[in-house]
């Protein structure tokens, strides 16, 4: 079913990614890596967040007749689609970011790369009980829809009942620093008692911290934490603005995937359904350097031959 | 004794898509003179002045003026070149000020550059003052009534120290008294022996009264130009419409039967008094009164288009008394408003759909289209109308639109009819078919009420005539035998009660 | 009388009839680019590819019918995403009880007229613009489906795909058949109903048309209605095509709908306009997206691209129409 | 003559002359709100909290400010939110390089002039309305901001904090000062100067405008520059208040700014408004996000209260306005 493979031609896969945003860009950059490696062409389509783009993407990919898919997408809806669309028309996919529900549904693909949100969820509430017990912290959370934060939400508050920390409050920063920022000023305005910011990015986490700084408000009462490693959470990491984060690299996801996908469709891989579980960290001011880089490079292929020599193995 | 040509106008022609409405006319202007230009609805008479203006880009010609010879002008230039325009379509601006309107675009302004909104509306209400237009300076021109509007533009015309002005039917919604005071201005300015006018007019007597050249406009191209005194009205008639016609109509009076329409002490606080009177089987009622004493304000409070005080309307004993037009039109009750752009006209609309909106309205959920057509073929016919029904209104000439919406309310098979102001902008020859039409309706047992600022149709089409005066009706008189000068006399309320 | 005629006869070529002015441009623009596309990509003009293309613009389709008659009237309602996501939800959540399919849509299709009367009792009832009313009410319509979902997804997986899996004669998708008959649906009320008589004399004068004895305020009422009504089709369409739903479903999709109407003729402060503009604004929009993503270019550029192809396009459809305005 | 007078003297009392009548409402019911506020929540009364509204109105005020001109005018801009982010951008990556502050703002904002320039040049030069030229712009300006950024946040620390740190007589934050400025700016113009009285001329009969000599398509261009004039100094504002900038920051913006200015008592075909009524609708959505944030209301329920408050407000102020209006 791979002809172009067969044929000798040039692969062509697809990358469906959500939208324009910081993370998706490295995931990109991570298949670009993988893709320039391997003389693969890739074909990158933007959804905008906007499931019927992403429908029309997944079509487009088909017509173009591209050798396999790597399928981000912002819902598990999408991701399915996608399985169900591709495996009509013969393409192999690889998903990420939404493996937890593309398995559970019983949809078939090569492969999911993803994190365990769960388990992020539990590390930092369990860091924040060891740092600072008994805080009462308030989610700044990024979308109420989007999986990942639904997966993450339930676990912080299941395990901050359980370390006896408080969650006093939860509201919707939709990503947007301007949002996030006036949220944050409202509520430290509120006389809600609280002293720590759960802040689901480092971009939102960054423009709340710019603003408690101007209040002269930062860790004086309020910490910050965070999710993600992303460069923006660096300086203020090593500053000590930002007290913690979870080492997460997308770059990394992104060379995995391809390479989950690639394998597969050169024929060195038979299995499907295979689950790529990220390895995450803690990281506060004591360890930035652990932090796994967001931006693409060789050391992705070091950190793969580390965790996951399998996938190399072709 | 003409002075210095101003103006010439060599062989313009203008096209629109394809169709002459203007076939190389020639025109010209001399200072110190009235000349005046007559035609049809639709003959090219506004789109000739807006040439000159600068509103409409001629296809072809020249137009000689101030020492050059031009192709085309903008209304910049042309308000540069001493062109000063009052048009027939009130072109103003609603949410200004009529003091913001009259300086628009020419600005008084203190030393720092700022609009001089003082010093505009002091200087503004000494020029209003001047041409004796009772409007105050600072109140927005969405207020006003046409009349006021139309004034208005008059004073935003002559703000300008102007050596051209022209005037599109500047009468046309202005009562008795207006007319005379604008008159007067005309003869005024032009006695300096420096300003040229071109004077627009469907009213014959005007023209002859001011006019020192008149020339002919038939179907886009020109048929005469006539000195004062070489022609009399009968032959400009015939030129204009081809075809003789009198300046007075005559009407056939019908016979008067039982009071079958009965107007109960409506008033509305501010604006109708607690008026009353009956129409009779067969009978036009007019109802006369200056600009501003009321009328317009009355039919709307008949039509249930403003919510009355209290009032009650009765037909034959049976109460039809609306809340709404649309229960008014339902009770058999039509409005023809005075304000036609306003009020009446779906503009971007073709003309068919603007004809056939109130039998389409009763004839049932699906459009009839067939039967609508031979409806609009039938009144495009009867009244001459130059346009071809799917042709948006906007593109008619100004009395082509009101024929349009004459032809509207005359389909619309009502038994009480309000006509505000029905012939204004119309010609000659069309009028004359309206009026016909109307004595018909009245011949067939309709009941029909005729508000008119032209005191000739009102005294020669009403039966009876209601005199109103600052929103009350003082008397109802019989109009046979009455003087124009007995009737503005009681409008003003000078004749002995 | 005869220079009518002769203005008629020049006025229009057949093809300029047939399509009105700005139509025959449209479809103009709509050939070069298709035939540009075919040129980049030959797989362009692959049957699965332009039928693709007109599954694609199903629900936009008939999202922008319904807002060509509120546009047409001088109305506008923003909160379509908004309540198509709401409603999107609450089908979905239905279908996942074990509701049975018609019902559901019919409830769903509910939901939509009732948003959509909502927003047009208000505009009317408080004498405000629906624009502001239903931009206010995106809120409340998305944050009821937020609070109804708490977010999660409404995953519907095989149910509900009857729409979206058949395909009539075996080649034309059933959800372009059936935006295709809410464009008739939407033509016929325009050209041939009393309905349609006050939707334009309503946008093209409101006093006027009052004083033609036209309930303005009813009649607004029922185009609310309508558009609310195509809007319910749309979500069942797209329902069927997603096999779930999100509050999010839908966003975005009013200004896509409000652009494909203008760019079909119809000027923002209503009065004219028909259907077949509107339906032509919607396939432009499909080709030129569809193009793009055959294309290759860069996704970063490619909005760049669509943007200034939308200007093109409009530049083309407009230019002509208007050449020589002063003002 | 006395009947119009009287009219005039019935329309207003001391205070609605003051205000205007919309104005007059809205300032009751920004008081209204702010008192249930206090309530609910005592802290809403705290000075910091009420600069705090102040500081979070200061962006979009601007940016309404705008709008307004743009509005009465009769044009749209709604590519505002990605012109916005386009600039924020471009002024980060300057300010990363290294470059002056001051000269990278002024970039910023002439980054916004041009695009808002580009969207008057295109609607005029085609005929088009503005709204459908800057529907499709907001794809060229935000594809722009992707395709330098590659989506990548750009984050500018401690640089171009000055506007955001500083507050006036150690009270008054700088920003709301500067946005306080673009009313003021706003105000002057519209009231005091030729360019105003064409504003208001065009916007409620552009051909009125034209026969009166003036230019309505070079004034047309003067008012998009004017617009994004302010918008580029609200991007310089946010961009210090937020430290970074994205494609999408400002995403939104304009449809605010839209609702504000049409709260505010502008309608939406143009023609009549002031900044005032402006500035109050800016007020009145920042109380209400700010009283929302404090009241603790659920999450997912916050949109609904939103929108109903939304909804609610324009019901005071038109519902008066506009009692009796039968059509
Ligand atoms: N924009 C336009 N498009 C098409 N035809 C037009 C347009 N403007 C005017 N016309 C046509 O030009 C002709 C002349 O119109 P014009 O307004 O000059 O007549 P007029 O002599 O002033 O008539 P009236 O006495 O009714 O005012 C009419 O047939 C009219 O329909
Ligand atoms: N919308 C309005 N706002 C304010 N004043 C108005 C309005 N309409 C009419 N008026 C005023 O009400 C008075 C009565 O006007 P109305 O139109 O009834 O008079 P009319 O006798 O018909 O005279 P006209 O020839 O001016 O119409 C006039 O002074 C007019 O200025
Ligand atoms: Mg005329
Ligand atoms: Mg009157």
């Amino acid at each position: 079913d791979n002809e172009g493979a067969k044929a000798g031609k040039k692969l062509v896969y697809g990358h469906i990614t959500p939208g324009p945003d910081t993370w998706y860009k490295r995931v990109v950059d991570g298949l670009q890596l993988g893709a320039e490696k391997y003389g693969v062409e890739l074909i990158v389509l933007n959804s905008d967040y906007d499931v019927q783009k992403e429908l029309a993407n997944i079509d487009s990919m088909i017509t173009q007749g591209i050798d396999g898919l790597v399928m981000f997408s912002f819902n598990e809806n999408g991701a399915r689609i996608a399985a169900e669309k591709c495996k009509k028309a013969g393409i192999p996919v690889v998903v990420v970011d939404s493996a937890g529900a593309i398995f559970k549904q019983g949809v078939e693909v090569v492969a999911g790369v993803d994190f365990d949100w769960a388990k992020m969820g539990e590390m930092t509430m369990k860091w924040l009980a060891k740092n600072k017990p008994g805080a009462k912290w308030m989610n700044i959370t990024g979308n109420f829809t989007s999986l990942p934060m639904i997966f993450l939400n339930e676990s912080m508050a299941e395990w901050s009942k359980k370390l006896g920390l408080t969650l006093v409050d939860t509201r919707e920063g939709k990503f947007d620093p301007n949002l996030a920022m006036n949220i944050a000023q409202d509520l430290v305005q509120s006389g809600v008692d609280f002293d720590t910011f759960y802040v689901s990015d480092e971009d939102m986490g960054a423009a709340v911290i710019r603003m408690l700084t101007d209040k002269k408000l930062i860790n004086n009462p309020y910490w910050v934490i965070s999710e993600n490693g992303s460069p923006a959470g660096i300086p203020l990491l090593q500053d000590g603005r930002l007290r913690y984060t979870i080492s997460a690299s997308p770059g990394w996801e992104g060379v995995l995937a391809f390479l989950a996908l690639h394998k597969y469709v050169v024929g060195k891989e038979k299995k499907v359904n295979q689950p790529i579980i990220m390895p995450i960290f803690d990281i506060t001011k004591d360890n930035t350097g652990d932090i796994i880089p967001w931006i693409v490079g060789p050391v992705h292929f070091d950190l793969t031959k580390k965790f996951y020599p399998s996938l190399l193995d072709f | 004794m003409p002075g210095d040509k101003l103006l010439d106008l060599v062989e313009v022609s203008k096209e629109y898509s394809g169709t002459k409405v203007l076939d190389a006319v020639s025109f010209s202007l001399h200072a110190g003179e009235v000349h005046c230009l007559v035609g049809e609805n639709g003959a090219g008479k506004s789109t000739l002045i807006k040439i000159l203006s600068g509103a409409v880009q001629p296809n072809g010609g020249q137009i000689r003026l101030a020492g050059r010879v031009y192709s085309h002008l903008e209304p910049k230039d042309s308000l540069r070149l001493g062109i000063a325009t009052i048009y027939q379509d009130i072109d103003l601006i609603e949410t200004l000020s009529v003091a913001d309107n009259i300086y628009l675009g020419d600005e008084l302004r203190t030393p720092l550059g700022f609009v001089d909104r003082q010093r505009q509306i002091r200087t503004a209400t000494q020029l209003l003052e001047r041409l004796r237009i009772r409007v105050g300076a600072a109140v927005l021109v969405g207020e006003l009534s046409p009349a006021q509007k139309q004034m208005i533009q008059l004073a935003k015309a002559l703000h300008r120290e102007s050596r051209i002005i022209i005037m599109d039917e500047p009468t046309s919604s202005l009562g008795h008294e207006e007319a005379r005071a604008l008159m007067e201005l005309v003869g005024g300015v032009i006695a300096g022996g420096v300003v040229g006018i071109i004077y627009i007019s469907h009213f014959l007597d005007e023209v002859f009264q001011i006019g020192d050249r008149i020339t002919v406009l038939k179907d886009g191209r020109m048929v005469a130009t006539h000195a004062k005194g070489e022609v009399d009205p009968s032959q400009v008639i015939r030129e204009m419409v081809g075809r003789e016609a009198s300046l007075f109509y005559n009407r056939e009076k019908v016979r008067i039967g039982e009071p079958a329409l009965q107007v109960s002490h409506f008033s509305r606080a501010g604006a109708v008094k607690d008026v009353s009177f009956e129409v009779r089987e067969g009978e036009i009622f007019g109802i006369g009164g200056l600009v501003g004493s009321g009328r317009t304000e009355l039919a709307n409070l008949l039509f249930g288009a403003d919510p009355a005080d209290g009032g009650r309307l009765y037909l034959h004993g049976q109460d039809i008394t609306a809340g709404s037009p649309h229960r008014a039109i339902a009770n058999g009750i039509s409005m023809i408003a005075e304000n036609r752009q306003e009020d009446g006209l779906f503009l971007i609309r073709p003309v068919k759909e603007n004809m056939v909106v109130l039998h389409t309205e009763k004839a049932g959920p699906l459009v009839g289209r067939k039967r609508e057509n031979a409806l609009v073929r039938g009144m495009v016919k009867r009244f001459g109308i130059v346009a071809s029904p799917s042709q948006e209104a906007r593109e008619l000439s100004g009395g082509n639109q009101q024929k349009v919406i004459m032809s509207r309310w005359l389909l619309s098979e009502a038994r009480v009819f309000i006509f505000d102001e029905p012939t204004k902008g119309i010609d000659i020859g069309a009028k004359q078919e309206i009026y016909r039409f109307m004595t018909e309706l009245a011949g067939s047992g309709k009941l029909i009420i005729m508000i008119s600022s032209d005191m000739p149709e009102l005294l020669s089409m009403s039966d009876r005539i209601g005199v109103m005066r600052n929103g009350e009706m003082v008397k109802v008189i019989d109009a046979q035998g009455v003087s124009e000068a007995e009737l503005l006399e009681m409008f003003l309320g000078i004749a002995a009660a | 009388m005869d220079t009518q005629s002769g203005r008629a006869k020049k006025a229009g070529s057949a093809l300029g009839r047939l399509f009105g002015r700005q139509s025959f441009f449209l479809v103009a623009i709509i050939l070069i680019l298709a035939i540009a596309a075919g040129i980049i990509n030959p797989k362009f003009f692959v049957l699965r590819n332009l039928l693709n293309i007109l599954e694609q613009i199903s629900v936009l389709g008939l999202v922008a019918a319904g807002a060509t008659i509120l546009i047409i009237s001088g109305n506008f309602d923003i909160s379509v995403g908004a309540m198509i996501g709401l409603s999107a939800c609450v089908m979905a959540m239905l279908l996942k009880t074990g509701m049975n399919e018609l019902l559901a849509a019919l409830i769903g299709i509910l939901v939509c007229v009732a948003c959509s009367l909502l927003n047009g009792f208000l505009s009317i009832r408080l004498g405000a613009p629906s624009f502001i009313i239903s931009l206010a009410t995106i809120g409340v319509f998305h944050g009821a489906a937020l609070a109804a979902t708490e977010g999660v997804i409404q995953t519907i997986y095989e149910q509900f795909g009857a729409i979206s899996n058949t395909n009539l004669f075996n080649v034309f998708p059933l959800m372009f058949v059936i935006s295709i008959l809410g464009f008739v649906f939407v033509h016929v009320i325009l050209n041939n109903t009393r309905l349609g008589r006050r939707v334009f004399a309503i946008g093209a004068n409101r006093k006027a048309a009052f004083l033609s004895g036209i309930g303005v305020k009813q009649n607004t009422l029922v185009f609310f209605a309508l558009s609310g009504l195509l809007a319910g089709v749309a979500t069942v369409v797209l329902l069927s095509r997603l096999g779930a739903a999100l509050p999010t479903t839908g966003a975005g999709l009013e200004l896509k709908a409000i652009g494909a109407v203008v760019i079909g003729g119809v000027p923002i402060t209503g009065g004219t306009g028909n259907a077949l503009g509107t339906f032509l604004g919607v396939l432009l929009i499909g080709v030129i997206s569809n193009m793009l993503n055959l294309s290759r270019v860069n996704p970063y550029y490619q909005e760049i691209a669509y943007g200034a192809l939308v200007v093109l396009s409009v530049a083309v459809s407009y230019l002509r129409i208007n050449a020589g305005r002063k003002y």
